[in-house]
């Protein structure tokens, strides 16, 4: 018996009756070729969320992404007029690479008034445009404009970067209606930063599954909540109150009583104590912007609402908080069963040492709780990978995982169909 | 000189129709496309030993077996009934690895009466059936019985589990063939008391498998097993006996028992435990039949080492003890070694120790071997000698495992022509 | 003095007691590996004549009910097996072309 | 002295005063249950009064003393969930994974 709504399909699922209901084939998960199309169809030709302009925050402020999806390492860097611009990270004289500190692989990040390569000394200014040529005269009809750093589209929204290499349409285009009914959201106001990292032996949509859906949560993670409160959890299973797909990308909305919860006696002594746990500080932060919210998160208005999470296809989650805080989620793959994991902890700046310490425990909370889900899919994808069961049955509160795991395909075939003509 | 007879044909290796004199390719040591299709062509038809009943005591105990080369991982399970079980260990739902613990790669062992999957809480009784799937109304036309744990073939002989991942592979006891069945009456059910070690090798599993099935290297390599006094009297090496069935070999040895040997022969320590590299000298009493064990029927019997295709090795001492060897492939060039000394339960500490100086003095010559032969494997992956390697007549068991091994995989891409690499 | 863990008439023995009472064979076989020549001659020189006596001692016990004393005492002639390896064959503490070959013994009876 | 005054009867864990989450994570799993334990049980109680003080000063200009006792309290939040839940001091059914912090508001 279900305890919230369904469509009057039936099923979240059937409400959406492209995906069907039969068994999803994850050999989309541990095949090397079909990780080849993924990266040429789809990482290659999607707006990809790089970071958020506050770590760009003066003019020549830049970063490098080392995107091993896309097989390069790109620049991205404020100009003199306040735009935010992207470009290869390779020096146009004999292709070394042109940012990088120590390590030539890692990511650095820094400020500056032009780009000179380590190598040979030719500069770059802040637009990409080449302006010096060390012993220019040596060249052979070199001309400098013709020389300058390879751009990358890149475009700003609600202060998220994007990238993308094969440009179809424009971000806000791509990113559709439910990122316009997210806009107006106080993003600006949440600048305190809590970043996290992992490389995870598996392949990147499997980490994806686990965040997208909420039915492991009773299960894996019961010992986190004392043990009333888990049986409770494991009785009702989960249910979300509302999921919406836009093509490519999806939400699920879901109930959160737990922030303030109705008995604190369900809670952890250390919650009580410091008003906060996995939802995040119990005391809303004193900004504007959260009453009311916009109208794509909470869409079904539901008054015990919790946090909706939102994936923008391919590799990007935003996921809101009811108490005014938010996350991010960044899938990086690096090969067919590994990629790198970012998260990042957004909250209004602490005043006091007091909400800095609820701050803390959130996020100490969240690591919790990441670290079973990573932990987990090493297991899923090295028995994924002996191929003795291809095809998994979803259910109804795994809509987003069909769906992802079916434009995933829908685009790879898309691409292949074409190459074929 | 000769030691001991020969066959009639002049040599064994001439004795053993079929065998050859030729002189060896060790490419299927260094080949990664070989190691390719030994995967299909041997590990996943042949019958594979994963441990012994002892290892599953009691209805519900179970241990997980991670097989790289299958590129899967299995739970071991005893049932309701006292059979003995195989699953694939993944859980029907989204592919989860159903039963490990804090380390998904790491292998398991404990007691249960379902196995729970830790992600989303589906349950599998212990005969692999689905039993409860959490909030099964959010489903889509599931049946349960659709979805029990993926099987995998397992019997039992003489207390020894093996499976098979081929889809429907010959009987266990076909498989094994006579020489190695005629042992089944061993008593290896009390010869309880156990020391496991393992060991990840940077070797190819066949390299370091050809080094426990012949003992010409032993004089050599293991001078040291002989005491200084004994060094210089000691002969090369010859065994009494060969035999071979199918794709399974043994190799026997004959001598004094080591307690007999001058003092000067023998090492302090062995003196002072009477014990040492051939076992405890105090005999256990396993009664006068013991099947199978001396099939050639030679005098002075001291040991018998039966070398079970593909990766297992039984080899029973004259006193009253066994040990047996895996060895399982990771990689075309590495492997991980399993070694098992199996000796009657203890009563007292003099047992003990000597049990102690056995086990001790195994591990100080098998690492001998594991050290040189991380050489053997570069010094072949220089292919700097391709196909040339002379066998000699003691080295007979080397030269019918590399033979086994290649009909096998010409048998199976015989069958599968279109490719045997995935 | 600390208090003897050793039955008394292997007084002489205490002084090894703290270093190769050991209960594994891993614990025994890195403590062998950490160890000098000299070292491992000085324990064996003492430990090794009274090895007749110290299972002896021990045998008059069932396996399975060693008193604490005995228990240590058989420890010690379980280090004593490991350190003969050094002293009577090899003559240096690892196995002689052993290279950096590991052999890990992960499962065994205790005592 | 590192502590404020009221607050000396803290000064043994003062090893705990650590500023990064690498740090404090790292010494949890370095530390026995029983050592964490006793920090918890002696740090606990303390906790609203520490708030309290700290709190009498702006947060971006701390003094010394008050900006170690909110270490030691950031520290407390670490081994909350090993006391409190886990009764160990990793996460369990994580052992290999991670996940290492490469930015934080540090106090």
């Amino acid at each position: 018996m279900p305890h919230f709504a369904k469509p009057p399909a039936g099923s979240w699922t059937q409400h959406y009756p492209e995906l069907g209901t039969a068994p999803v084939d994850y050999t989309d998960s541990v095949d090397p070729a079909f990780y080849e199309l993924e990266k040429v169809a789809i990482f290659r030709r999607s707006w990809l969320n790089v970071g958020r302009v506050e770590k760009l925050p003066r003019t020549g402020s830049y970063f490098t992404r080392e995107l091993a999806v896309l097989d390069t390492s790109l620049i991205i860097v404020k100009g003199a007029d306040g735009k935010i611009r992207a470009f290869h990270n390779v020096c146009r004289h004999r292709g070394n690479k042109l940012v990088w500190n120590d390590f030539p692989g890692e990511e650095s990040a820094g400020v500056c008034r032009q780009f000179t390569c380590k190598y040979h000394a030719w500069r770059y200014d802040l637009t990409g445009k080449l302006t010096f040529i060390q012993q220019e005269g040596e060249f052979f009809g070199v001309d400098k404009d013709q020389y300058g750093l390879k751009e990358v589209a890149c475009d700003v929204w609600e202060g998220f970067i994007f990238i993308n290499l094969e440009p179809a349409e424009s971000l806000t285009e791509y990113l559709g209606d439910l990122a316009k009914g997210i806009e107006g959201y106080p993003f600006h106001e949440m600048t305190s930063v809590y970043t996290y990292r992992a490389e995870v032996g598996s392949n990147w949509k499997l980490f994806i599954d686990a965040f997208a859906e909420f039915y492991h949560a009773p299960v894996l993670h019961h010992k986190q909540a004392v043990k009333n409160e888990a049986e409770k959890l494991v009785g009702y299973g989960f249910e979300a109150l509302h999921y919406e797909l836009s093509s490519p990308h999806s939400m699920v909305s879901s109930w959160g009583g737990m922030a303030p919860p109705k008995d604190p006696s369900m809670v952890k002594p250390i919650e009580r104590a410091l008003r906060s746990g996995l939802f995040g500080p119990w005391d809303r932060p004193a900004i504007e912007g959260l009453d009311p919210l916009p109208p794509s998160i909470n869409p079904s208005r539901s008054p015990s609402w919790g946090t909706d999470s939102f994936e923008f296809f391919p590799n990007f989650t935003l996921l809101f908080w009811a108490p005014g805080w938010y996350l991010t989620y960044n899938y990086w793959p690096t090969a067919v069963d590994r990629h790198l994991f970012e998260a990042n902890l957004y909250f209004v700046p602490a005043r006091s040492a007091r909400e800095r310490l609820a701050q803390e425990l959130a996020t100490v909370t969240f690591k919790e709780y990441a670290l079973q889900d990573g932990n987990t899919l090493e297991a899923t994808q090295s028995m994924l990978a002996s191929r003795v069961v291809s095809e998994f049955p979803l259910n109804d509160q795994e809509i987003l995982l069909r769906h992802l795991h079916k434009v995933v395909a829908d685009r790879v075939k898309e691409y292949t169909d074409a190459a074929a003509r | 000189m000769a030691l001991y007879p020969k066959p009639a044909e002049g040599s064994w290796t001439e004795h053993f129709p079929g065998v050859g004199t030729g002189v060896l390719s060790y490419e299927d040591c260094i080949s990664p496309e070989f190691y390719e299709a030994e995967r299909e062509a041997i590990f996943k038809r042949a019958w594979l030993n994963v441990g012994r009943v002892e290892d599953v005591p009691r209805v519900g105990s179970y241990f997980t077996k991670e097989i790289e080369v299958a590129a899967t991982s299995l739970v071991v399970v005893r049932d309701l009934t006292g059979q003995v079980r195989a699953f694939h260990n993944i859980c029907r739902h989204r592919g989860n690895k159903l039963m490990w613990n804090d380390y998904p790669r790491a292998e398991t062992a404990g007691s249960c009466r379902a196995f729970t999957c830790k992600y989303h809480g589906w349950r599998y009784d212990l005969t692999g059936k689905l039993t409860f799937v959490q909030q099964e109304g959010e489903f889509f036309d599931l049946d349960k019985a659709d979805y029990g744990l993926v099987p995998v073939h397992c019997e039992v002989w003489a207390g020894f589990i093996f499976i098979n991942l081929a889809e429907s592979p010959e009987p266990l006891q076909v498989f094994l063939g006579a020489m190695v069945t005629d042992l089944g009456g061993y008593p290896f059910d009390a010869l309880t008391e156990r020391y496991d070690f393992t060991a990840d090798i940077r070797c190819n599993w066949k390299i370091f498998l050809d080094a426990f099935q012949e003992y010409y290297h032993v004089p050599v390599l293991h001078s040291q097993e002989a005491t200084p006094a004994a060094r210089p009297k000691m002969p090369g090496f010859e065994a009494p006996y060969y035999n071979l069935d199918g794709p399974h070999r043994m190799v026997a040895t004959s001598g004094p028992p080591r307690r007999l040997w001058p003092t000067d022969y023998q090492y302090p320590i062995e003196i002072a435990t009477r014990s040492g590299l051939f076992g405890p000298w105090n005999e256990p009493d396993l009664g006068d039949d013991l099947p199978g064990v001396n099939p050639g029927g030679i005098k002075a019997w001291q040991m018998s080492n039966f070398q079970i295709f593909p990766n297992m090795e039984i080899l029973i001492w004259q006193t009253g003890w066994y040990m047996l060897y895996r060895y399982w492939p990771t990689s075309h060039n590495t492997h991980r070694f399993e070694g098992s000394l199996f000796f009657p339960p203890a009563r007292t500490a003099s047992d003990r120790a000597a049990q102690e100086c056995a086990v001790v003095m195994f591990k100080e010559f098998a690492l001998q071997d594991a050290g040189m032969l991380v050489g053997t494997q570069q010094g072949l992956e220089s292919r700097a000698v391709r196909d040339d390697f002379p066998l000699n007549d003691q080295e007979l068991l080397v030269r019918h495992f590399h033979n086994s091994v290649a009909s096998w995989v010409d048998d199976y891409q015989r069958a599968h022509p279109v490719s045997v690499t995935r | 003095m600390t208090e003897a863990v050793l039955p008394a008439d292997f007084s002489d023995l205490e002084p090894f007691a703290a270093t190769w009472c050991l209960a594994t064979e891993a614990e025994r076989y890195a403590r062998r590996m950490a160890s000098t020549m000299a070292e491992l001659e000085a324990f064996y020189q003492a430990g090794f004549p009274r090895i007749g006596e110290a299972l002896g001692y021990c045998d008059k016990f069932p396996l399975d009910g060693l008193p604490d004393d005995a228990h240590h005492l058989l420890q010690l002639v379980h280090s004593l097996i490991m350190v003969a390896m050094c002293v009577e064959i090899w003559h240096q503490p690892n196995v002689i072309d052993g290279a950096d070959a590991v052999l890990d013994r992960v499962a065994e009876p205790l005592p | 002295m590192p502590l404020p005054a009221e607050f000396a009867d803290l000064e043994p864990y003062l090893a705990w005063a650590l500023p990064t989450e690498s740090e404090r994570y790292a010494r949890r799993l370095d530390s026995s249950l029983v050592e964490m334990q006793t920090f918890y049980d002696a740090a606990f109680p303390r906790l609203e009064e520490a708030i309290v003080y700290c709190d009498e000063h702006p947060y971006d200009d701390l003094p010394e003393d008050a900006r170690t006792l909110l270490r030691l309290m950031q520290s407390l939040v670490m081994v909350s969930f090993p006391v409190e839940v886990w009764k160990q001091a990793r996460v369990p059914d994580s052992g290999a994974a991670y996940l290492t912090v490469t930015a934080e508001p540090v106090v």
